[in-house]
């Protein structure tokens, strides 16, 4: 069973990875790493539930893993805010190419 | 598992029942609509644009808060389970939650973040 | 573990993963981010088949917040953010289509190729509880440590993102860019 | 069709739901079908079965009205309360006549429609699309690139600077005439960004004056009893007391307000001192108005008056004078402030009723009407409050706009009505 | 309970009270006519708006549309089963029952945002918008004071919130946690002086563009959130089924209508609260009143 849902994190994360480096958008390029961390949560509750009898370590690491996620996308969200303010644009290549 | 099982049979059939209502007056009398009925409504005239835009909230900076005071509530489920067995170690663990709840409301609300920027 | 668990797990994997996919798939912003809450919510409803019910639920609960924050922003700063004209909106489509299946093929390839040891959750046991007295407990150092680092980034979140701040309007003095973005995307 | 006919016969028997349509001449009648129980007037027209149009419209008016009926749910009717036809409206039942006979007609035509013997109109419009929009774009969708064309008949909204330096879209808008939460044929042409009111113009009223007489202006050539003065005066207030209450969700307050309107005698001091603690209790002083459109420098009436300065017409009066009137002052100066003000000036009228006896007063070019000052040979005072009213909004979220409008008492008819020479 | 036995038990719940909630929202609105007429008014209402034909806007987001009413009405639902009506009567008492109530309140959020934003019409999209910021104003607050509840019974089981109040009801024990709950709870359900994603001054707002089915849908699932934050209210705060001489399902329904009276009630004694205001009410008066009662309960406890 564990194999089935492991399978599918990968999956998750293989989206994940695809979004992550395919959007052109910091908002977008957030929504792929969520989805890398919906993944990450699934596969370690995959592995707390099937491997370790039931440690409650396995538990905390998603509290952390998840208080990460909206860590990253608070600062996430004020950076795009902060930049967008100045620059007017929220799409990586205008930054780089607005770089003097 | 066990109850929850239960709970999304009874999730899915209500959302069901409500599909269904409305799919069946549309079924029983089907009807097109003209350009001006589909017109939205703003008091008389019709829109020059579409509403959709991109949309100025004015309360970004609380939004920013809550995410992550809705992290800190995550730990607090947890905690307030064995809140009576561990005792004055939870006590003194809340008062310390509080504190970062209060100072970071406290925080934005002298920055004016619960006004409209 | 049940037919019906089994067939639960597959389900709602599938529809974590479609949704997941769906994210990237769909022109509106709204769409977008009510996408990745239902990956998210699916994956939710997996963890309560996997007798973490708290961890699932909570999950749910945050991103229903979360999500409509994302929807929220990316409405504010997406041009044509309800997607009344279709877009494309990628770079390097390829490469990260092939990272995207490699990174999939590896994480397979372990899931199933490893041998993990069988040593399942205990009958009966109390998870939230346990995970309580973790956090009060061995654990109190990460505790700790998550709530500061959230009240560090409460404040500093409201500063970077805030109009007012104290030195001065966070606007002043900048430049107007060079370039205003082009329409039409690349 | 068996279940069809069940769910009519049941329908019949519910309040009709009524979009109102008021023209010049119209606020107060329409005003007063809130206080009968057969209908249900609606902010939307998509609620609505039957929509009333009430008072007389400018020809170059119909096609926003054409518009409003064909944003009716179907099935609907409309109702013409006037005698004099509107062109376009030709299928319109046309009532004339008391409040009485439209409601009944409202009550019969709904039935008509719910039991399925009576014909739903079809729509008025004819049925083209604004722009020519279809099979332009990759999808036919209207548009070409990423904001460009207009996408399904409309383009989109394009991007202005704020307050706050977030550069984001500006939606250009025409809101009313006929928005059942602004005052009639109030049509606000407004940017807005968020709901934040960007730039705000006052756009042409779409009603026709009808020549009324009305006893502030006829103080202004002739003496008029006081007692007739104020306590037209009272029940002006009321009926606006009654609109603000009706917009900020208080139904059965405004209802009580209305009431009263119509029963304002000398005597009914006490009671509008009771709808006062009923007003205070619901918090909307608090929740609702406090610190909403502060406004100091507007020398007019009662706006004055609530920002602590006391100017007012009838203390030049020498029929006032001998009564021994002092107009009442109220701090603030806010939405909250205008409201206390104009009922404890609710108040004073009545008690001024009271004691005035057979006293006159007017008959020197000037008087209070119940906005402010009316001078002969200057703009009423109605027309000064329309003026200021884009200066005020500007930069204020909508839900306080719509607060700030009504404090105001804003009238477009009234503004119109020029002071005659 | 089997799920067939559970829709229908939720099902009928959600019904009759959404039923009661018309009626006492038209007694407190002073309406004319006799007891008849009050009875028969929901009745009536719901025939028409299913005579009425459903109408549409321009270009909508039609499937996002559809699923708002759905949604919201499945909330409702959903959240209701977390309860036990008695020791025995209960879809999903399960062990995390307050954090499964909590989610279902929480994604109301998504439902109201959804339903205004849809219609690609401008008032609508206000009130989405209104909606996000009351909810991310309410949500603390709401969420701390159901949990706090949990702190006696050592368990997020509604059952063993239940069970907990034994000796002492939890609105005794945890005084600041009722009068949070009412207020958040109106806010919730955008009901009374929190209408304000549907309030007159956007001539209805999320609403505005509905009609026929889809606004009786609507509103019957807002009143379907009532009902169930009336259920866990009396659950959680009141003893749910506790209580002398009468069965405890009739304790459930006596606390939940009461809690229910006072929620209507509150619709029309109170001004519509401004936007602005309510996020100001809910982050510096309403999360502090919380905090300090997850303070004092915890003292309590020890």
């Amino acid at each position: 069973m564990i194999e089935v849902i492991l399978l599918i994190s990968a999956a998750i994360f293989g989206v994940g990875v695809y979004g992550a480096l395919s959007q052109q958008s910091f908002v977008m390029i957030m929504m792929g790493l969520e989805l890398m961390i919906n993944a990450t949560v699934l596969a370690i509750v995959a592995f707390w539930w099937g491997t370790t009898g039931g440690d409650p370590r396995g538990q905390l690491l998603v509290v952390v893993v998840l208080a990460v996620m909206a860590i990253e996308a608070a600062m996430g969200f004020a950076l795009v805010t902060a930049v967008y303010r100045v620059r007017k644009a929220d799409i990586t290549e205008k930054l780089k190419r607005l770089r003097n | 598992m066990g109850g929850l099982g239960g709970a999304l049979v009874v999730l899915l059939a209500a959302a069901v029942a409500a599909l269904v209502a409305r799919w069946l007056s549309t079924v029983l009398e089907p009807t097109t609509l003209t350009v001006p009925e589909r017109v939205p409504f703003a008091g008389g005239v019709p829109p020059e644009v579409h509403a959709w835009n991109r949309y100025h909230i004015r309360y970004y900076v609380m939004a920013l808060l809550f995410l992550a005071f809705d992290m800190e509530m995550v730990f607090m489920y947890p905690w307030a389970v064995v809140f009576v067995k561990e005792g004055i170690v939870a006590l003194v663990e809340m008062l310390m939650f509080i504190l970062i709840l209060v100072v970071g409301m406290v925080y934005t609300w002298r920055e004016r973040g619960f006004t409209w920027a | 573990m049940s037919a019906l668990q089994t067939f639960g797990i597959v389900i709602f994997g599938v529809g974590a993963v479609v949704s997941g996919w769906l994210v990237f798939r769909t022109d509106s912003m709204v769409r977008a981010a009510y996408w990745l809450m239902a990956s998210f919510v699916a994956v939710g409803a997996i963890l309560v088949t996997l007798d973490s019910q708290f961890l699932g639920l909570i999950l749910i609960l945050m991103m229903a917040g979360e999500m409509t924050i994302m929807a929220i922003f990316m409405v504010m700063f997406m041009m044509n953010p309800a997607g009344l004209n279709p877009m494309v909106m990628v770079h390097q489509h390829r490469t990260a289509i092939a990272a995207g299946v490699g990174s999939f093929l590896l994480l397979a390839t372990v899931a199933l190729v490893a041998d993990f040891p069988a040593d399942p959750v205990p009958l009966g046991a109390d998870p939230t509880a346990e995970l309580g007295f973790e956090l009060l407990g061995r654990s109190m150092l990460v505790f700790e440590s998550a709530g500061v680092a959230l009240l560090a980034v409460m404040i500093g979140a409201v500063a970077v993102a805030g109009k007012w701040g104290r030195f001065g309007d966070a606007d002043a003095g900048s430049v107007e860019p060079e370039l205003e973005p082009e329409e039409g995307g690349s | 069709m068996g279940l069809r006919a069940l769910l009519g016969r049941l329908a019949a028997g519910a309040e009709v739901p009524v979009f109102p349509v008021v023209g010049g001449g119209a606020r107060s009648q329409i005003q007063d079908l809130r206080l009968r129980s057969e209908l249900m007037l609606v902010d939307s027209p998509r609620h609505a079965a039957v929509m009333i149009v009430a008072g007389s419209f400018p020809p170059g008016e119909v096609e926003g009205l054409l518009q409003v009926h064909d944003q009716l749910a179907r099935p609907r009717r409309t109702i013409r309360w006037g005698a004099e036809p509107v062109p376009g409206l030709d299928d319109a039942l046309v009532v004339s006549g008391d409040e009485n006979r439209v409601v009944a007609a409202a009550v019969d035509a709904f039935v008509d429609l719910m039991t399925g013997s009576g014909p739903g109109e079809p729509p008025l419009l004819p049925d083209v699309d604004p722009v020519e929009w279809r099979g332009v774009g990759p999808y036919g969708q209207g548009g070409m690139g990423m904001t460009g064309g207009t996408p399904y008949g409309r383009p989109m909204a394009e991007r202005g600077p704020a307050r706050d330096g977030l550069e984001l879209d500006q939606v250009p808008i025409t809101i009313g005439p006929w928005l059942p939460s602004l005052p009639p044929g109030l049509r606000l042409h407004v940017v807005l960004q968020g709901d934040v009111i960007q730039a705000l113009e006052v756009g042409p009223a779409p009603l026709r004056l009808l020549d009324r007489v009305d006893p502030f202006r006829q103080a202004l050539v002739e003496p008029v009893p006081i007692a007739e003065l104020e306590l037209a005066r009272a029940r002006h207030h009321l009926r606006w007391i009654a609109e603000v209450l009706r917009i900020v969700d208080l139904a059965g307050l405004s209802r009580r307000a209305l009431v009263l309107s119509h029963r304002a005698r000398p005597e009914a001091g006490a009671e509008v001192r009771r709808l006062e603690a009923a007003i205070a209790r619901s918090g909307l002083f608090v929740m609702a108005l406090r610190g909403v459109g502060r406004i100091s420098d507007l020398p007019v009436g009662w706006v004055a008056r609530a920002a602590g300065s006391a100017v007012d017409a009838r203390s030049e009066d020498p029929g006032y004078r001998s009564l021994g009137f002092r107009p009442v002052t109220t701090e603030g100066a806010d939405a909250a402030a205008r409201v206390r003000q104009r009922l404890a000036e609710t108040v004073q009228s009545l008690e001024l009723a009271a004691s005035a006896g057979e006293a006159r007063a007017g008959g020197h070019g000037v008087m209070e009407d119940p906005r402010g000052r009316l001078e002969v040979g200057s703009p009423p005072p109605a027309a000064t409050l329309l003026e200021a009213l884009p200066d005020v909004l500007v930069g204020q979220e909508w839900g306080d706009a719509v607060s700030i409008v009504h404090s105001l008492d804003i009238d477009v008819e009234a503004a119109l009505r020029e002071v005659p020479a | 309970m089997n799920p067939v036995q559970a829709v229908l038990f939720i099902g009928v719940v959600l019904g009759l009270g959404a039923y009661l909630v018309a009626v006492l929202d038209r007694v407190f609105a002073g309406a004319p006519g006799g007891l008849r007429s009050g009875l028969m008014w929901p009745i009536r209402r719901t025939a028409f708006l299913l005579v009425q034909r459903r109408s549409e806007t321009e270009r909508p987001d039609a499937e996002a549309w559809a699923l708002a009413p759905a949604l919201l009405a499945a909330l409702a639902a959903v959240g209701l089963t977390a309860v036990p009506f008695t020791p025995s009567l209960a879809v999903a008492d399960v062990s995390a029952g307050i954090v499964l109530f909590g989610a279902a309140m929480i994604i109301v959020m998504v439902a109201v945002f959804l339903q205004g934003w849809s219609p690609n019409s401008i008032f609508p999209l206000i009130a989405a918008y209104r909606f996000a910021a009351m909810a991310l104003s309410f949500g603390i607050p709401f969420s701390l004071v159901v949990l706090t509840t949990a702190i006696p019974a050592e368990s997020l089981s509604v059952g063993a919130v239940v069970a907990s109040q034994e000796g002492l009801w939890n609105v005794v024990r945890q005084p600041l946690g009722l009068p949070v709950y009412l207020v958040t709870g109106a806010a919730v359900a955008f009901w009374g002086p929190f209408r304000i994603p549907e309030g007159t001054d956007l001539a209805g707002g999320t609403a505005l563009e509905a009609s026929g089915p889809t606004l009786a849908v609507w509103r019957i699932a807002r009143a379907g959130v009532l009902v169930t934050l009336s259920v866990m209210g009396a659950a959680i705060f009141l003893g749910g089924h506790l209580g002398p001489v009468l069965p405890g399902w009739a304790w459930t329904s006596v606390k939940s209508v009461a809690l229910l009276t006072l929620f209507v009630w509150s619709g029309h004694a109170f001004a519509r609260m401004r936007v602005e205001r309510f996020v100001w009410f809910g982050w510096v008066i309403l999360l502090p009143i919380a905090l300090v009662d997850v303070f004092a309960s915890g003292i309590v406890a020890l």
